[in-house]
């Protein structure tokens, strides 16, 4: 029986066809990966069975029942329970009450709060986060414990179906394991699944059928039997080349940045290593392992307790991030709602924040003379957007994610740090990103970046660090790397997680 | 207690060192201060802000202002006694009939000027704050042209007791504030309402998203405060035995002022009553102790402003550390 | 249409100045004048905007309660300028010059009357001493409370020994009714209670009331309204006296002189209005007052 | 012109359409209004909330407020009047020299002041918010105090041209006003710090992690403003001959809701101050109009408060659409 059905299910933005026509039927109690590039409507589909926005035209159907939601309590009513794309916690609340957010258990008329604690806690053991304190607040909380109580949140709706957008773009493996056992157990229940991402690789670990969306249509949907990776990739792109990274030889004298002993408690102590002109460094850890805070250290955003950063072979006296960017640096932040971007500028201000004393040295500026920065970006990187002064909050995430590489590039740095720049985005971007830093670094300049995924690292890098318990605990120079000898060396006697490797 | 603790308790109450530390100052040197009287007339001068920051603090938690309330004190007023005047001219005695329609008309008014000022958010966008203080100068008006200008003076002689009256010894606009106090306390601690209002203050679409009624939270905080105000008109109407269309200028600042010191986030989603009303009592000791030292108005004006400054610089210093 | 035009411009909107304008309004209307009216909010700014406003609109006479004796003088001496005949109401401009006729109280003589009747209550009931507490409007309107608190002390200390305890700020009833009584829990031996406007005499009242020190504690005010009339009247004995302008007619001889002015009469250039003492004991003098209001 | 892109075009420009409206009606019904010279008026008394306004407009867009500009106009005044009556105590000739320090001492004073508030915000995180409220207080206190209340009269006789004085017919404020929206327009718009102003107010930390210097961006518009303010009050005792400590009083909130009904977010990060300028426009064309259609006061203030309701309501109305 087929539970789920789309029948030419449409949503126009203006001009913008973020879905259309989208028909076809989603079986009861499995795993659906729903896959496409960035921009090509999962978000958009999601939202309409969340009752979240109203489809322009067509129907949905659950069962025999027509789905018509006026709000998104229409939809919990209806039994389909979303985790959206972008987080939605109230960080000033506890994990309890975001759990219950809307549903807080009454005793009379008012909060039962023994039973609001003591549910969250079954909800959280039953998940494997027995570590999660249902009190604590949110915002106390690092962004992999935010996600899962975004997904406890969903599970405690007993949901008949469960739409995952990107759950695991923030999760680190361990996590990301719970996750799919979490998710097994839901589909042993019976719960029909929808599940977007970006991460290819995690799709035979626990999707049924693959569907594929391409440019807001309706693409093919295979069993997982049949989704090799070279088809996934084809029914996302039509055509996409494969990778070759090239193997390049630099010159190893004269590094362009060293660290040395930095120290910043409690993230990491003792971290020394040195990036040469034209190398990309891959920094590799579990998530919380510190990676964000030693890049905002070593770009003077925070200061570090003690230690010495030189940048090409110049001690760096008091860093901060006025002195960091005059020598060279930049840094692509890892989160482009919080902090990569401006979301209510254009696309166009954001191209050109960072890069303003690049752009205009006198101060002066105009539209103008920006503009030819912004339009070299948008076509190098290949962005998708309409007008350049939108607001780039109409991006989809993975454009998004271009715009915040942009606006660094332009302003022609010799060292640049990526903190996660694969984070929601697709293949085909992910690989243009590399591109562009390859042939950034085929002139000379230097990458650090830190990523999640393993496999990005691989990828991309020619050397990759890992970062464990607060050290550098080992060093890879990527030839032919396997990921799951990075993982093993990520987990490595990782007591945080209490998990055996 | 070690001393995390110690330093962790501290930086949650330091509003409340810092008011204690005025009470000394001011007990050793104000004459009068400290006796019971004083202290009671502090609470009756608080009554009627008091209870309307605890309204803003709500409105301010679910992330919204609202800049009328003090035209909203004084047109409540001037309502009550002109709708007395005009039903005791009809004579349907006895007289508590008219004081309890002219009481229950202006809750009533005062309710649906909030309720507008919600549903114009919702449905056209418009900023509270913007919309707030077009009706500060609409409900000023109404005030005047209510009263014609001059004090509407109709009321019973027993009136007096709501605004004047003690029972035990003790003012009944202080009741009033424990009574208000205890039910947004309540409300804002202890009901899916009052956790909704923090929800919605602190992420809006996560509330939207969770099937929490946005509107209906904001637009109920907006009722709240403008029935507080409300409330606070009556009370000054009998204090001073007329509707009087001059009372309250000013008071939304000192209010808003109040509840900010008290901690609340002007942001939105952070904050709590308790807070605001430490808040408040910080002022009414303030204004309380300036009187008894008898100080030149000019000097008042610019020590309450350094003392509220350095209330809110101590504050906010132990906050970041 | 040809019929002449005045703008009538105050700086509150209390009683006293609504009676006022009331008194321009039927003054000139009962002559076939067209009346503008504004309440410049106690800005001088706005004041003097507002002056410039009604010169391009070619208005024929500005009938004014100045905010200032003397800043109010530069936008009138453009309108004066301009052909426009200047009436100044509610105390003049200290440039005698500028305005084509004066009607006034002085604020000194307001608070002189009643300090006058403070100083013969202090005499015969109080054996001649009196501690006094003061409640002004000195941050709103510095100039004019200044001059009604002086007059008032000077006369009340006549033959009196009184000692001024404090002198605070509330013309506002509600703020005054808490400042009074933050004044008589500091200063218990305060047994006179003056307040130089309506909302202060009107929150002195009902401090006193309220802290059940009637007949303890005296108030003498200035301005009137009902309610202070209502106060006079009754039996419990804290208003004593406050001292009235007659509002209205000086704004019907404003409104007057004026379109006198206009059809070139010649008019007096100063007039004193006499300020009118309400007193309890003068209850023929209160109702007739109130008879006035209506 | 297609359909659409004249909606696009009436969205944008929506405030600029009301206002039009507004110029239409009261052009048919004021007498008086549609002179040159009555025009010139208007421009001349929105100079000083304008230039204030333009510079409010750069604070909320960098996200803080700034409520203590009409204090600060009323403190300026009074300020540059006390300086002006010391120095010419001491004789120096000629007249010009003491002018010219009172009011280069009066515009230090408030650049520091904004200075202070900036810092304040930076070191101790206290709201802009808050610490201009208090420095409301503080600073009108501050006027009282310097000249104890009552005017100060000390400015040569020729200082009336600031204020008052014509060039080519057109008074002397309305050049300063275009002057200081030339620059504000230009700072705003064609320099990397107006960039910096908009992207802090959008995003602080991704202003921050793009290596603007938020804090000096936010304190410049703390002073901007500050200096704005000040100049205000130097026009104005120009104006009225004398530093007086009772004007400006309420303008803060004048300016901030023309900002407002300008269309700049209080939230920040968006806005112009194209928009700024339409928004005192309109508020300065409300005023005139009141002015000249000369109704009863009272019911001014309904009106004015209705109006400006209105024209929030239409305007968020058709972004909406
Ligand atoms: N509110 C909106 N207004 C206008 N266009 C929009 C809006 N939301 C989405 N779009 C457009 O609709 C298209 C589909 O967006 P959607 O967010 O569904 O993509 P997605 O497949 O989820 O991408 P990603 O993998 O990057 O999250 C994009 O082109 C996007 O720019
Ligand atoms: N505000 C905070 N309060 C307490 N602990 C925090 C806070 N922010 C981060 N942490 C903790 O600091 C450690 C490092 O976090 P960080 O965000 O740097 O990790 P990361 O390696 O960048 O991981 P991610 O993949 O999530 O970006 C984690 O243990 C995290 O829980
Ligand atoms: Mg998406
Ligand atoms: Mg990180």
């Amino acid at each position: 029986m087929n539970v789920l059905h789309f029948d030419a299910l449409t949503k126009h933005y203006g001009e913008v066809r973020a879905l259309d026509n989208f028909t076809h039927s989603f079986a009861e109690a499995q795993v659906h990966a729903l896959i496409g590039k960035n921009g090509s409507g999962k978000s958009t589909f999601i939202k309409m069975l969340a009752g979240v926005i109203k489809p322009t035209s067509g129907k949905m159907k659950l069962g025999s029942l027509d789905l018509s939601f006026d709000n998104p309590a229409d939809a919990f009513e209806a039994g389909i329970v979303t985790v959206h794309q972008e987080l939605s916690l109230v960080p000033e609340q506890s994990v309890a009450e975001n759990i219950y957010l809307g549903r807080l258990p009454k005793r009379g008329f008012l909060v039962n709060w023994t039973q609001l604690f003591e549910d969250a806690r079954l909800l959280l053991d039953e998940i494997g986060a027995s570590g999660v304190d249902p009190k604590a607040k949110v915002k106390d909380l690092s962004v992999g414990l935010q996600q899962i109580v975004e997904i406890t949140k969903a599970m405690s709706f007993s949901p008949k179906v469960l739409l995952l957008d990107e759950p695991t773009s923030a999760l680190a493996q361990s996590e990301v394991r719970q996750l799919f056992a979490l998710v097994e157990r839901l589909r042993a229940k019976g719960v029909t699944i929808i599940y977007i991402s970006h991460r290819l690789a995690e799709l035979p670990l626990i999707a049924d059928t693959v569907t594929a969306i391409r440019d807001g249509s309706f693409v093919d949907s295979v069993p997982i039997s049949e989704a090799s990776p070279q088809a996934i990739v084809d029914m996302m792109f039509g055509e996409l080349l494969p990778l070759d990274r090239p193997i390049r030889d630099f010159p190893k004298e004269f590094p362009s940045l060293s660290i040395r002993d930095l120290c910043l408690v409690p993230f990491f102590q003792n971290v020394s290593f040195d990036l040469y002109p034209g190398e990309v460094i891959g920094i590799a850890g579990m998530l919380g392992a510190g990676r964000t805070e030693l890049l905002h250290t070593i770009f003077g955003a925070r200061s570090a307790d003690s230690g010495d950063i030189f940048i090409n072979g110049t001690l760096i006296e008091n860093p901060s991030i006025t002195v960091m960017k005059a020598a060279g640096m930049g840094y692509a932040s890892e989160d482009r709602k919080a902090s990569g971007l401006v979301q209510s500028a254009s696309c166009h201000a954001n191209l050109c924040r960072a890069a303003l004393q690049r752009i205009a040295p006198s101060g002066w500026t105009s539209i103008k003379k920006e503009s030819s920065f912004v339009d070299i970006q948008i076509q190098d990187l290949n962005i998708k957007l309409g007008n350049p002064m939108n607001s780039v909050s109409s991006l989809s995430g993975g454009n998004q994610q271009k715009i915040v590489v942009g606006g660094w590039l332009n302003n022609a740095p010799s060292i640049l740090l990526f903190d996660e720049p694969g984070r929601g985005v697709d293949v085909q971007a992910k690989r243009q990103i590399y591109q562009i830093i390859w042939d950034m670094a085929a002139q000379g300049l230097s990458c650090i970046v830190v990523s999640t995924e393993l496999e990005d690292l691989t990828e991309c890098c020619d050397r990759i660090l890992v970062l464990h318990n607060g050290s550098i605990s080992e060093e890879f120079l990527n030839d032919e790397l396997d990921p799951k000898d990075l993982y093993a060396a990520c987990m490595e006697n990782d007591d945080s997680t209490g998990e055996p490797v | 207690m070690n001393k995390q603790q110690l330093v962790g308790l501290s930086r949650q109450h330091s509003m409340l060192l810092i008011l204690i530390l005025l009470y000394i100052i001011v007990g050793f040197t104000a004459r009068g201060f400290m006796t019971v009287d004083n202290q009671l007339n502090i609470l009756r001068n608080i009554a009627v802000p008091g209870m309307i920051a605890f309204g803003m603090a709500l409105v301010i938690i679910v992330g919204e202002i609202d800049l009328s309330v003090g035209s909203m004190v004084a047109v409540s007023a001037c309502l009550t006694a002109w709708i007395v005047e005009k039903a005791s001219g009809h004579a349907f005695e006895p007289a508590w009939y008219y004081v309890v329609l002219g009481i229950v008309t202006t809750l009533c008014f005062a309710a649906s000027v909030g309720w507008f000022n919600g549903m114009l958010r919702h449905r056209v966008g418009v900023p509270t704050f913007i919309s707030s203080l077009a009706m500060m100068a609409t409900l000023a008006g109404m005030a005047n042209m209510i009263t014609n200008g001059s004090a509407i003076e109709a009321f019973p002689s027993w009136y007096y007791i709501i605004g004047s009256g003690r029972f035990w010894g003790i003012p009944v606009p202080v009741y009033l504030l424990v009574v208000a106090f205890i039910c947004t306390f309540i409300l804002a601690n202890f009901t899916t309402f009052g956790r909704a209002v923090y929800s919605v203050g602190g992420n809006m679409e996560a509330a939207r998203l969770s099937g929490i009624n946005v509107w209906r939270t904001k637009t109920i905080c907006m009722v709240i405060v403008a029935v507080f105000a409300a409330t606070g008109g009556i009370i000054y109407s009998s204090l001073i035995n007329s509707g009087n269309p001059t009372i309250a200028r000013g008071m939304e600042l000192q209010v808003i002022s109040a509840v900010i010191i008290g901690g609340v986030s002007l942001f939105g989603g952070r904050g709590s009553i308790w807070g605001a009303f430490i808040g408040v009592l910080f002022l009414g000791v303030l204004i309380n102790a300036m009187t008894l030292w008898g100080f030149n108005p000019y000097a008042q004006q610019v020590v309450s402003g350094a003392l509220i400054l350095g209330a809110v610089f101590i504050n906010f210093y132990i906050d970041r550390k | 249409n040809d019929e002449p035009v005045i703008a009538s411009i105050v700086f509150q909107g209390d009683q006293f100045f609504k009676s006022l304008q009331q008194g321009i309004r039927e003054g000139a209307e009962a002559r076939g004048a067209e009346v503008l009216e504004l309440n410049v909010d106690g800005d001088q700014a706005r004041e003097a905007q507002a002056i410039d406003t009604y010169i391009s609109r070619g208005v024929d006479a500005i009938v004014i309660a100045p905010l200032s004796a003397t800043n109010s003088a530069g936008p009138l001496k453009r309108a004066r300028a301009a052909g426009i005949k200047v009436i100044a109401v509610n105390g003049g401009l200290e440039d005698k010059s500028i305005a084509n006729a004066t009607f006034s109280t002085a604020n000194y003589d307001l608070g002189a009357s009643t300090g006058a009747a403070a100083s013969g209550f202090i005499r015969s009931k109080l054996d001649g001493k009196a501690h006094v507490g003061i409640l002004a409007f000195a941050s709103l309107l510095p100039e004019q409370s200044g001059a009604r608190t002086s007059g008032f002390k000077r006369e009340a200390s006549r033959d009196n020994s009184i000692t001024v305890v404090t002198e605070q700020d509330a013309w506002m009833p509600e703020k005054a009714v808490q400042v009074a009584t933050d004044m008589l829990t500091a200063n218990p031996e305060i047994n006179i209670l003056f307040a130089a406007n309506e909302g202060g005499t009107v929150g002195a009242m009902q401090a006193v009331r309220n802290a059940g020190k009637a007949g303890k504690v005296f108030v003498f005010g200035i301005d009137g309204s009902e309610q202070l009339a209502r106060g006079l009247m009754s039996s419990d004995n804290v208003l004593q006296a406050t001292t009235a302008q007659s509002a209205k007619e000086m704004g019907v001889m404003g409104a007057n002189s004026a379109l006198d002015l206009i059809q070139g009469k010649g008019v007096q250039t100063e007039v004193s209005v006499p300020a009118l003492l309400l007193s309890r004991n003068d209850k023929a003098g209160i109702t007739s007052f109130v008879q006035s209001l209506k």
